[in-house]
C-alpha cells in the first residue's frame, strides 16, 4: 500500500507519460473526464482483447463470442440483479438506452445458443463491449473509473451439480491470464468474498496492487438459476438443457473486467523506474504481446540518403509482415535520446543501422530490457520479430 | 502577317499542285523547275484513267520567311558541309585510332577502385578517366548483380586502361537496384564531380561493338547536357557495310553448322515458314563470305580473317557471382581486354570501308547523333511501374480467383462420376490417389505405449472429467505388467490413434481423394504457400475447358496431335450407339456436345447481332497499326534485328474436308478425322499464320479479337466472360513488363541536375529526376534503321490494356519541354516522289504520287479511301493493306490479313479481293520480249497482242513454245525475257523504279549515296532476295531523311543556341529535350529542318521544287511528356484518371507552322524572340 | 439490377439464413430495428475488422489508429462539413452526444500525431467506432442502413501537391482488399462522382452489386485543407506540417466504410444457391479469412464411444492452437446433413472420422467449395488449417 500522495503522484506521472507518448489523452468535460485513445493506447487496447478472445472464445469449448447494439430497445426492469441495480438498469437517453452492463444483452442470446447446440450443457457466451456503469463518485484514479468503460464478460452456463469445479478452474484461468502479462505477477492476488454479507453469490475478486491499495480487477461470480429462471418467465421459453441425458436449468457462471482496468493495471505494472548512467528514466515494460508497437526503427542517416534508404526498406518490410512498427521521419535526436524515448513508450525492440550496414546488411537490434545491441541481419529482422510477437 | 504575303502569286505545277512561295523557293533552289509538255501531256492522260484529274484541290496560306544562310553552292553542299563540320572531330580522332597500333596488352592488371593506366612502358597509374581523343571500349557486367558495370578495359594508341568497381572489390549488401552515378564508368569527370577533368567538355569519340550498352554504363551520359562524347558502334558500322537480313541469318548460320545439320535447318525453316526457297537454286552463296551475323568473334573473323575469339570467359559474368569473378580476375580483364583488342582490329578495316560505301557525310553525322539518345524520367517512372504492376497483380489475382472457383465447382462432378456427361471436363484425368499407410512393424503391433508428461495437462478437460493420469508413477516393470489387464483410458485410446503418424508415407501425399487434374493445379504445402488451385492461369491447359469455350458455338477441345480445336456435332460414321467412347474407352458424352451448339443457336436468335463485321476491327486497326504493320513487314521482309522470334508469314492454303466425311454445314479449318469421337468432328481453330498450324492456346494474345466479335465465347456464364476481359487487360503488360522493368534507371542527385531544373518552381526536394539510356543499336537492320527492344516499339496508350501508358511515362524535367513531330507519310512520300521523279519528272505527276501529296479524305481521292472503295473495306484495313504493300508484301499477305479481318470469308472471295486489289495498284506485269525472241517471233510472222516488244505473262506462255523451239534451233539456251514492268496500277511507276533501283549493279540510296549491305548486292546475291532489296530502297531512304534531320537540328541548335538535345527516334517521328524558354524557337528549327530535308530529297531527284503541302509538318508537338498525340489523356487501367488529373500533367500545344513563326516573330535569333508572357503552370491536383 | 421484389427476397433469404445459424439477429423496436450479433456475426465483424485494421494500419506507413469515447463532451457544430451535416453533428442526449461520424473525433489527435511525428507529413489517422449516422428513412435494406453502425475511417494528411498520387493509391488499396475477399471480385466497381455537381470534394465511391442496385460500400473523398485550417481556428494551433523543407497545411483524404456493410457485403457476396445432386442447396461461400469457424468437426459415433474420444480431441486440439471449430455436440442428423448445414454456415472445412480412423488415424477433411473429401491424418489437421487460415 502507498500513501494517499504517492499513489496520486504515480497516477499523475503515469498519465503525463501516457499523454505525451499518446497513449490516453484525458478530456475535461461537464462532470466527468473523458478518456480518448491515441495510437498507443489504442493498439494495446486491441492486444488486451484480442489475448482475452483467444483465452476466453477461440481456446474454450462452446463459448460464443456475440455482440450487441449499444442502444437496445427498452428491457422490463430487471430485478433480479444485485440489489444496487435494481433500479434503473440502463441510462435512459430519449426513448433510447445505454446499457450499464453487457450481462443482459448477453443474455438475450442463451436461447438461440442453446438451440444451435441441441440443447447440450455447458456452453459459453461472451462479449466486449462498452458500457456505461452507474458509479458512486469517488476519487480520480485514471483510467479505473471512467464513465465510459469497455466491459469483457463472459457468462457460462453449467450444469448445477457441476458449478463448483468450473467455478474453481475458471479462477485458475484467469489468474493465470492476468500473471502471464504481467512483470511482476505477485501483484495479483485472488479474494474470496463469497462469505462477505453483502454478497449474494460465491464471488472471488481478482485483485491487484493499485497505488491506491490493492483493488478489484476481474470479478468472479457464481450466480444460482435465478437470471435463467426470469427469462423463461419473460421468454416463456424453458431454459433447460442437457446434461448427459437430464435436463435441468444451469447455473451461470460470471467473469466481468474491463479494457480501461486491464490497460491499466499493465501500464502500472510496466512502468518502472531506473537510473541508467546516472540518469534517472523510466521505462514500461510491457509483455511483447501486449505492447503497442513492437519495434521501433531508427531512421539512417548521412552517407547521402543511403542508410535512410536502407531503414525505410525496413521499415516497409516489418509493416508488410504486419509487425507494427514505430517509424519516425525526422530524427532530430541522437540514437541515445531515442532509445529512452522508445523505453519510455514501451517498445521491446529498436533496430539501428550504421554505415557497416551498408556494406555487411547487418543491423543493431536493441532489447529494451536488456539494452544489449544485437547483431541481426536485415533479411532475418521479420522472422525474429515475427517468433518474438506469437511466443507465449 | 509577316508570314503570310500575297506579294507574289501563288506558285502552281502545271498539275495544280502548290509549290512552295516564291521566296521560300528563291532561297533552297537555284533556278525554277522546267515541265516540258509531252511529260505534262503524259501525267494528266494517267491521272484520268485512275480518275484523279479534275478534282478540287486547295491551296494553302504561303509561307514567307528569312531561312538561315545555307553553305555552298546548293543544298547539297550544304548539307555535305554541316555534317563535315559535326563530325570533323570525332572522324580525325577515330581515323587516329583507325590507322594505329595498340600498345603491348598489361600482362596483369591492377587489383584497385577506379581507373588503371597502363602505359606502354611499365607505367601504371591510377587515373580519374582514361584522358584520350579516341578509346575502344568495353564493360563487363556480373548478371546476378543487376545493373552495376563490374568491370572494363579500354585501349587509346597510347596506353590500355583497366576499371574496375567498388563492388567487385569489396561486398557490398544490395539495398537499392538502381545504380547510382557513383557506380558507374567515369569517362570524363573525377568521381564524385560533375565538371569535365579539363577546362570544357571535349570532343572525344569511344568505339565499341554494340556500344550503346557499354553507353548506358558511362556516368556522364546521364547529364543532361554538357559532354560531348560520341560513339561509334563497330555492330553497326557492320550492319551497315555488310549486314544480313534475318531470312540470310538463318542461311547464314545453316551453312556454318556444315552442309548436312545446315540443309535440313534451312529446310525445317523454309517448310515452316514456307519461304521460297528453290534448293541449290539460290543464286549462290558468294554472299556467305562477305557477310557475318553480328556479334563480335564472327564479325571479327569476317573483317580480320584473325582467329576466333574464345568467348567461355563470358559465362562467369551470365552465370556466376561476384566472388566467382573475384577468383578469376585476371583472367576477366583479360578476356576483357582481347575484346577491346578485336574491336579496335575491326574498326580498323570497318572505317574506310564505310567511308567508301557511305561518301555522305550527313550518313557518318548522323549516326553520331542517333548514338545520343536519352530519355528522361522522373519519379512517376517508379509509380509507372509500380501501379502497372499492381493493376496487373491485382487482375492476374482477380482472374485467378475466377478460374479458382471454376476449378473448385467442376470438382462437383465427381460425385456420381457426372464429369462423364460434361462437354468439356469429361476428358480431364479424373482419377484419385488414396492415402495409405506403411505396414504395421509386426513386434509393435500390441504393445502402444503411453508415455504422458505433465506438460500436455489440459485445462480444457473437464472438471469432472475422468481423471486420466493415474498410472503415471509407476514403474516400467509394473506398467507393461498392467497394460494387459487395465483398462484402456480414453488418452490411451487416442494416442494410440495419433501414434499411427508414424507409419505415414515419408513422401506426403499431395490431396488425397482429389482428382489428379485438380492436384496438379495446387501447390505443395511447403514454404511460401497458397491454398487452391493456386497454379491455375491464362495459360494452363485446363483453363479453356472451365471457361467452357465456344467457336463459333462448338465446345473446344484439345487434341494432343491437332491442338486446340472444336467439336462439330452431326457425324454418323463413327457412332456405335447412343453414346460412344472414344479410343481411350472414355465415354464421350455426344448428347451433351450437340446441346451445346442447340443452346448457342437458341441464345443467338435471343441476341441477334446488327453489328457490321467490319466495324469490329476499326478500333483494332487504328490503334495497333503500326505495331502490326511492322510486325507484318518484318515477317515478310524477312527482316529484323535477330532478337525478334521469326514468326512464319502467311499461307494461301486451307485445308478442307479431306471428302471421307463433314459436316455441310460448316466450313472450317478441317475436319480432322483421326480425332475419332463418336458422333463428332474435330476442327482445328485457325491459326494466324495458316491452316498447318496448331493453337497452343485460345486464350493467346492473338484471340483477343476473336473475344471481342463473339467468335470465341465462354459458356459458363459472367465470371467466365469477366475472366476474357481482364485477359485480355492484361495481355500488354504481361508481355512488356520484364522488357519494361528491366530499364536501367539513374537517378540524379540535386547537384547532379543542371540548375534550370533544381531552380525551377516546378521542381520537387523529394521527388527523382533520372533518365534511362535506351540501348538503341544505331543501325540495327538492314536498311540502317535503328533497333531497341522497348522503346522503339512501345505502342501507344489503350483503354483496356494495362501499362500501355509507357511512352507518356518519359517526362521532361522541370524547366524543361519535349518538342518532336512525326515525318507525316514519311515512306509513302518517299516512295512517291521516286515514282514522280521516275515517271514525269515532277511532283504528284503519277497516281500514287497526286494521291500522296493532293488526296483527300473529304473527297475520297486520299490513298487509303482509294484503297478501301477500290475493294470495299474500310479506310483503316486498306491503310494496313497499303503500307504492307509499299514494304514488299505480296498478294498472298493480302489473302491472308483479309481472312485475318473475317475469317468467315472463303478463301477464294480473299484470293479474288487480293487479285483486285493488286491489279489496281501494283499493275500487272508486262514482260519485255529479248532482241533474239523479238526476231524469233518476226521471223514465225506473229506479232505481239500490243504491237510492241511488252507482252502480258500469259502471252509469254503461249509464245514460248513456239519461239523457244525456234531459238533452241537457233543459238541455243537463251532467255526470251529481257526485262519485267509493272503497268496499269496507280503505283506501277513507283514499283518499276524501285526494281530498277534494286536491281542495279550496285544498289545505292537515291538521295545520300548509301549503297546496299554486301550480303544483298547483285554481284553476290545474283537475282535473290529481289523483295529484300526492293523494300531496302524505301526504307533506307527513310533512314536518310532521318539522318539529314539530325544533322539539320543539331546545326540549328549550336548555330543559333537553342539549349536542348536529342532525345529519341522512334518509326518516322523524332523528339527533342529542349529547355522550355527555347521551345518554340526548337519548334521553328525543326520546321526548318523538315523543309530543308525534304528540298534536299527533290533536288537529289531532280526536281528544283517542293510541294507546299509537305514542306512542312502539320504539327509540332510542344508537350512535357511522350505521346503520340498532345492532348492524349492515355487512360488506362492502371492510370484511370488519365495524365492530367492522375498525373497532374496538362495537355501539350501541337503547333504548326504559322502558330509557330507567329510565336518566334519568325526567327530562330534569341534577341528576335517576342516576350514570354506567363510560364506554362502545371495543374495543381485534387481540385 | 434485379426486381424490386427480387431484391426483397434475396435480402430476406439471407437474414432468414443469418437468424438460422447466430449471425444476425433483429429485434425489432419502436421505429427502427436492431441487429445484435451471434457467435457467427461476431466473428465475422471481428475478422473484418481485423483485415481492415491489419491493412489500414499496421502495414502502412505513419497511419496511426486511434480511439475515442463514444460519449464526447459537445463540440462547437462543425460548418464545414458537407451541406447535409451542417446542422447538428451529433444527437445530443441530455449532456451527452453520441457522434453520427468518426471524422470529427479522430481529427481531434491530430495536432498530438503531428507532434510525435515531428510535424513530417504525410501520416494518417484511423479509427474503428459506433457512431449513429442520421439518415432520410430507406426502405430495409438490412443491415445497409441501421440505426447505430460501425465506422471504420481513416483520415490521411498529405502535402497538397501530392494529394492526387495517394488519392489514386488509396482507391487501388482499398479496391484491391474489397475484392480479395470476394468471391465475385467483379461485383465491385469504382465510381468516380467528382464531376457530379453535388460533391464539394473529389470523392470516388467504391461500389457493390446489391440486390437492390449498384450502390456505395466505401467512400474516399479527398477534402481540401478546410478541416484543418477550421480546426486551426479553434484551436489557435497551427496544422502545418513538413513537406521536405517547406511548411503546408495538408489536405485531407478521407476514406469511410461501416463494418455493416462489409459484413452485408460478404454474406451476399458468399451466398450462392447452387443444385447438388438435384437438391437446392445453399452455400455461403466465405474467405477462409474471413469464415468466423474455420471447420467443423463432426463428431463420432458409434465404436463403444471410441470415434467420439476421436473428435474430442481433434476439436480440442484444433481449439488450443486457436483455429476457431465448431463442434456440436450431438449429432442428430447424418453426415451429409450436416455438411449442408455447414456449407450454409460458411464453414470452410470439416473434419469427419470413420471406423478407419481408428486405425489410421486417418481423417477426411472436407472442402466445402469443392465438396471433395481429403483424407489428412489426424496428426496433420492443425498444420493444415492454420496454414489455410495464414495464407492470402
Amino acid at each position: 500500500m502507498v500513501s494517499p500522495k504517492s499513489a496520486a503522484s504515480v497516477l499523475e506521472g503515469l498519465a503525463t507519460l501516457c499523454k505525451t507518448h499518446g497513449y490516453v489523452y484525458a478530456v475535461g468535460t461537464a462532470g466527468q473526464t473523458v478518456y480518448n485513445y491515441g495510437a498507443l493506447g489504442a493498439e494495446l487496447r486491441r492486444n488486451l482483447q484480442a489475448e482475452w478472445w483467444q483465452s476466453t472464445v477461440t481456446t474454450q469449448d462452446n463459448v460464443f463470442g456475440i455482440e450487441n447494439a449499444i442502444q437496445q430497445s427498452l428491457p422490463a426492469p430487471d430485478v433480479h440483479r444485485t440489489p444496487g441495480e435494481a433500479v434503473g438498469e440502463t441510462m435512459q437517453t430519449g426513448h433510447q438506452s445505454l446499457p450499464q452492463h453487457l450481462q443482459h444483452g448477453v443474455l438475450s442470446h442463451y436461447h438461440s445458443s442453446l438451440q444451435l447446440l441441441n440443447n447440450k450443457l455447458p456452453f459459453g457466451l461472451a462479449e466486449v463491449g462498452r458500457c456505461f456503469p452507474r458509479r458512486t463518485a469517488e476519487e480520480e484514479r485514471f483510467l479505473y473509473s471512467t464513465r465510459e468503460m469497455t466491459a469483457m464478460s463472459m457468462l457460462y452456463f453449467v450444469p448445477p451439480k457441476k458449478s463448483g469445479a468450473w467455478f474453481d478452474l475458471f479462477q485458475r484461468q484467469r489468474m493465470q491470464w492476468w500473471r502471464k502479462f504481467a512483470s511482476s505477477p505477485s501483484s495479483f492476488t485472488v479474494v474470496d468474498t463469497s462469505d462477505a454479507e453483502d454478497m449474494t453469490y460465491p464471488t472471488v475478486n481478482i485483485q491487484f496492487a493499485f497505488p491506491w491499495g490493492v483493488d478489484t480487477v476481474e470479478r468472479i461470480t457464481l450466480r444460482d438459476d435465478s437470471d435463467l429462471l426470469d427469462l423463461e418467465k419473460k421468454t416463456g421459453l424453458s431454459c433447460q438443457g442437457k446434461d448427459g441425458r437430464k435436463l435441468v436449468v444451469p447455473h451461470v457462471l460470471e467473469m466481468e473486467t474491463y479494457l480501461e482496468w486491464a490497460s491499466l493495471v499493465y501500464l502500472l505494472d510496466g512502468l518502472t523506474q531506473v537510473t541508467r548512467t546516472d540518469v534517472e528514466q523510466k521505462i514500461l515494460r510491457l509483455h511483447c504481446r501486449l505492447a503497442p508497437y513492437k519495434v521501433a526503427v531508427l531512421p539512417g542517416r548521412g552517407t547521402a540518403s543511403q542508410l535512410r534508404e536502407i531503414t525505410d526498406y525496413i521499415a516497409r518490410d516489418l509493416r508488410t509482415a504486419g509487425i507494427p512498427c514505430w517509424y519516425s521521419a525526422d530524427p532530430q535526436h541522437s540514437n541515445e535520446q531515442q532509445y529512452t524515448w522508445y523505453d519510455e513508450m514501451g517498445v521491446p525492440f529498436s533496430v539501428a543501422v550504421n554505415e557497416n550496414t551498408i556494406k555487411t546488411g547487418i543491423t543493431l537490434v536493441r532489447n529494451r530490457d536488456t539494452t544489449i545491441k544485437e547483431q541481426v541481419h536485415i533479411s532475418q529482422l521479420q522472422h525474429m520479430l515475427l517468433r518474438y510477437m506469437q511466443a507465449d | 502577317l509577316l508570314y503570310c504575303t500575297s506579294a507574289f502569286p501563288t506558285r502552281m505545277n502545271p498539275i495544280d499542285i502548290q509549290m512552295l512561295s516564291k521566296p521560300l523557293h528563291d532561297q533552297i533552289f537555284q533556278q525554277e523547275p522546267t515541265y516540258p509538255t509531252e511529260d505534262v501531256e503524259r501525267s494528266v492522260r494517267h491521272l484520268k484513267t485512275h480518275d484523279l484529274w479534275g478534282k478540287e484541290t486547295s491551296t494553302l496560306p504561303e509561307v514567307d520567311f528569312k531561312l538561315p544562310d545555307l553553305l555552298g553552292e546548293n543544298i547539297d553542299e550544304h548539307f555535305k558541309e554541316i555534317a563535315r563540320q559535326q563530325s570533323k572531330p570525332y572522324l580525325d580522332a577515330a581515323q587516329v585510332l583507325a590507322n594505329s597500333r595498340l600498345p603491348t596488352m598489361p600482362r596483369e592488371w591492377r587489383w584497385s577502385r577506379g581507373w588503371t593506366r597502363y602505359d606502354g612502358k611499365g607505367d601504371v597509374t591510377a587515373v580519374d578517366y582514361p584522358d584520350e581523343e579516341a578509346l575502344v571500349f568495353d564493360v563487363e557486367v556480373c548478371m546476378s548483380e543487376g545493373d552495376f558495370p563490374t568491370l572494363a578495359t579500354a585501349a587509346s594508341p597510347n596506353a590500355w586502361y583497366s576499371w574496375v568497381s567498388d563492388r567487385l572489390l569489396e561486398d557490398h549488401y544490395s539495398w537499392s537496384p538502381r545504380p547510382t552515378l557513383d557506380d558507374l564508368i567515369t569517362m570524363e569527370t573525377a568521381v564524385g564531380s560533375i565538371k569535365p577533368g579539363g577546362a570544357d567538355w571535349r570532343e572525344k569519340v569511344v568505339i565499341g561493338h554494340n556500344v550503346s550498352y557499354d553507353r548506358s554504363y558511362i556516368k556522364e551520359q546521364y547529364f543532361m547536357k554538357g559532354p560531348k562524347t560520341r560513339f561509334l558502334d563497330t555492330m553497326s558500322l557492320h550492319m551497315a557495310i555488310s549486314g544480313l537480313t534475318s531470312f540470310q541469318r538463318i542461311l547464314w548460320l545453316a551453312s556454318r553448322a556444315g552442309k548436312k545439320q545446315g540443309l535440313k535447318d534451312v529446310r525445317e525453316y523454309t517448310s515452316k515458314t514456307r519461304k521460297q526457297f528453290k534448293g541449290q537454286g539460290i543464286g549462290g552463296w558468294d554472299w556467305l563470305n562477305v557477310s557475318s551475323i553480328n556479334n563480335l568473334g564472327d564479325v571479327h573473323v569476317l573483317y580480320t580473317g584473325g582467329p576466333k575469339l574464345k568467348k567461355t570467359e563470358r559465362d562467369v559474368f551470365v552465370k556466376g557471382t561476384l566472388e566467382d569473378v573475384r577468383n578469376q580476375f585476371q583472367e576477366l580483364m583479360t578476356y576483357c581486354a582481347k575484346d577491346v583488342q578485336a574491336t579496335h582490329e575491326i574498326f580498323s578495316m570497318q572505317l574506310p570501308m564505310f567511308l567508301e560505301r557511305f561518301p555522305h557525310p550527313v550518313t557518318l553525322a548522323g549516326m553520331l547523333e542517333m548514338g545520343q539518345c536519352y530519355l528522361p524520367v522522373n519519379s512517376n517512372w517508379e509509380r509507372y511501374l509500380r501501379d502497372a504492376e499492381e493493376t496487373f497483380q491485382d487482375l492476374q489475382k482477380e482472374m485467378k480467383l475466377s478460374l479458382m472457383h471454376l476449378a473448385n465447382d467442376a470438382c462437383h462432378l465427381m460425385h456420381d462420376n457426372r464429369y462423364q456427361e460434361d462437354p468439356w471436363l469429361w476428358e480431364l484425368d479424373w482419377s484419385t490417389q488414396e492415402l495409405t499407410l506403411k505396414k504395421e512393424a509386426a513386434a509393435k503391433k500390441k504393445r502402444v505405449k503411453v508415455e504422458k508428461t505433465d506438460e500436455t495437462e489440459n485445462q480444457n478437460v473437464e472438471p469432472d472429467g475422468k481423471s486420466t493420469k493415474k498410472k503415471k508413477k509407476k514403474g516400467k516393470k509394473e506398467e507393461a505388467e498392467e497394460v494387459e489387464d487395465q483398462e484402456e483410458t480414453e488418452e490411451d485410446r487416442v494416442q494410440r490413434v495419433l501414434q499411427t503418424a508414424d507409419r505415414l508415407p515419408k513422401i506426403k501425399r499431395h490431396m488425397p481423394g482429389y482428382p489428379t487434374w485438380y492436384r496438379d493445379l495446387c501447390p505443395k504445402m511447403t514454404g511460401v504457400w497458397s491454398p487452391g488451385p493456386n497454379l491455375i492461369s491464362a495459360q494452363a491447359r485446363v483453363t479453356p475447358k472451365l471457361l467452357r469455350l465456344r467457336w463459333d458455338g462448338f465446345p473446344l477441345h484439345y487434341d494432343a496431335g491437332q491442338g486446340w480445336g472444336y467439336l462439330v456435332p452431326g457425324r454418323t460414321d463413327n457412332m456405335g450407339g447412343a453414346d460412344g467412347q472414344d479410343n481411350a474407352g472414355r465415354n464421350f458424352p455426344t448428347k451433351a456436345v450437340f446441346d451445346v451448339y442447340k443452346e448457342y443457336l437458341k441464345q443467338k436468335r435471343d441476341t441477334k447481332d446488327k453489328e457490321p463485321l467490319d466495324q469490329r476491327y476499326s478500333g483494332w486497326a487504328n490503334d495497333d497499326m503500326w505495331e502490326h504493320i511492322l510486325d507484318l513487314s518484318q515477317k515478310s521482309k524477312g527482316e529484323g534485328n535477330g532478337d525478334v522470334e521469326e514468326d512464319p508469314i502467311y499461307d494461301s492454303s486451307v485445308l478442307y474436308s479431306n471428302g471421307e466425311s463433314a459436316p455441310e454445314f460448316h466450313r472450317g479449318v478441317g475436319p480432322y478425322n483421326d480425332v475419332d469421337l463418336p458422333g463428332v468432328w474435330f476442327f482445328r481453330l485457325p491459326h494466324k499464320d495458316g491452316a498447318k498450324f496448331k493453337v497452343g492456346n485460345p486464350l493467346a494474345k492473338d484471340y483477343l479479337n476473336k473475344m471481342e466479335d463473339g467468335t470465341l465465347t465462354a459458356a459458363a456464364g459472367g465470371p467466365a466472360n469477366r475472366t476474357l476481359e481482364v485477359n485480355k487487360m492484361v495481355s500488354f503488360w504481361r508481355n512488356a513488363r520484364d522488357r519494361v522493368t528491366s530499364q536501367m534507371v539513374v537517378w540524379l542527385k540535386k547537384k547532379e541536375l543542371p540548375r534550370i531544373v533544381s531552380r525551377n518552381s516546378d521542381y520537387e526536394e523529394e521527388g527523382l529526376y533520372g533518365a534511362i539510356i535506351p540501348r538503341v543499336i544505331t543501325a540495327g537492320t538492314v536498311t540502317r534503321r535503328a533497333v531497341e527492344p522497348t522503346w522503339l516499339t512501345a505502342s501507344n496508350a489503350r483503354p483496356d490494356r494495362v501499362g500501355s501508358e509507357l511512352k507518356a511515362i518519359i517526362q521532361a524535367p522541370p524547366g524543361y519541354h519535349f518538342i518532336g513531330a512525326d515525318v507525316d507519310s514519311q515512306e509513302l512520300w518517299i516512295a512517291a516522289i521516286l515514282g514522280d521523279a521516275n515517271f514525269a519528272g515532277f511532283h504528284g505527276c503519277t497516281s500514287f504520287g497526286w494521291m500522296t501529296l493532293q488526296g483527300k479524305k473529304s473527297s475520297g481521292t486520299d490513298l487509303h479511301s482509294k484503297t478501301a472503295s477500290t475493294i470495299g473495306i474500310s479506310r483503316d484495313h486498306a491503310k494496313v493493306f497499303n503500307y504492307g504493300r509499299i514494304y514488299g508484301a505480296g498478294q498472298p499477305f493480302a489473302e491472308r490479313l483479309l481472312l485475318q479481318f473475317n475469317h468467315r470469308m472463303t478463301q477464294e472471295q480473299a484470293s479474288e479481293k487480293a487479285k483486285q486489289m493488286y491489279a489496281a495498284t501494283k499493275g500487272v506485269r508486262e514482260y519485255k520480249l529479248s532482241e533474239a525472241a523479238q526476231q524469233a517471233l518476226a521471223e514465225l510472222g506473229g506479232t505481239t497482242q500490243s504491237g510492241t516488244e511488252w507482252v502480258s505473262l500469259a502471252e509469254v506462255r503461249s509464245l514460248s513454245r513456239a519461239v523457244r523451239k525456234k531459238l533452241f534451233l537457233g543459238s541455243g539456251q537463251l532467255d526470251i525475257i529481257a526485262g519485267r514492268r509493272w503497268v496499269g496500277g496507280t503505283e506501277s511507276e513507283m514499283f518499276n523504279k524501285l526494281e530498277s533501283i534494286a536491281n542495279s549493279a550496285e544498289p545505292r540510296t537515291p538521295v545520300l549515296d548509301c549503297r546496299i549491305s554486301r550480303a544483298l548486292e547483285p554481284a553476290y546475291v545474283k537475282s535473290e532476295f529481289v523483295t529484300s532489296r526492293v523494300n531496302w530502297v524505301v526504307q533506307s531512304s527513310a533512314v536518310d531523311y532521318l539522318h539529314l534531320m539530325l544533322v539539320c537540328m543539331r546545326w540549328l541548335f549550336n548555330k543559333y543556341n537553342i539549349d536542348g538535345r536529342f532525345c529519341i527516334s522512334i518509326h518516322d517521328e523524332v523528339r527533342y529535350l529542349v529547355r522550355s524558354e527555347d521551345r518554340h524557337r526548337a519548334a521553328l528549327a525543326l520546321q526548318i529542318t523538315n523543309l530543308l530535308t525534304r528540298s534536299m530529297f527533290a533536288y537529289r531527284l531532280g526536281m528544283d521544287d517542293l510541294p507546299q503541302s509537305v514542306a512542312f509538318f502539320s504539327a509540332v508537338d510542344v508537350d512535357t511528356v511522350m505521346r503520340k498525340e498532345v492532348n492524349m489523356d492515355c487512360k488506362t487501367p492502371s492510370n484511370p484518371h488519365g495524365l492530367t488529373r492522375g498525373y497532374g500533367i496538362p495537355p501539350g500545344d501541337a503547333l504548326d507552322i504559322y502558330q509557330i513563326l507567329e510565336k518566334t516573330n519568325s526567327s530562330l535569333r534569341k534577341e528576335d524572340q517576342p516576350r514570354e508572357k506567363k510560364a506554362n503552370k502545371r495543374i495543381s491536383i485534387g481540385q
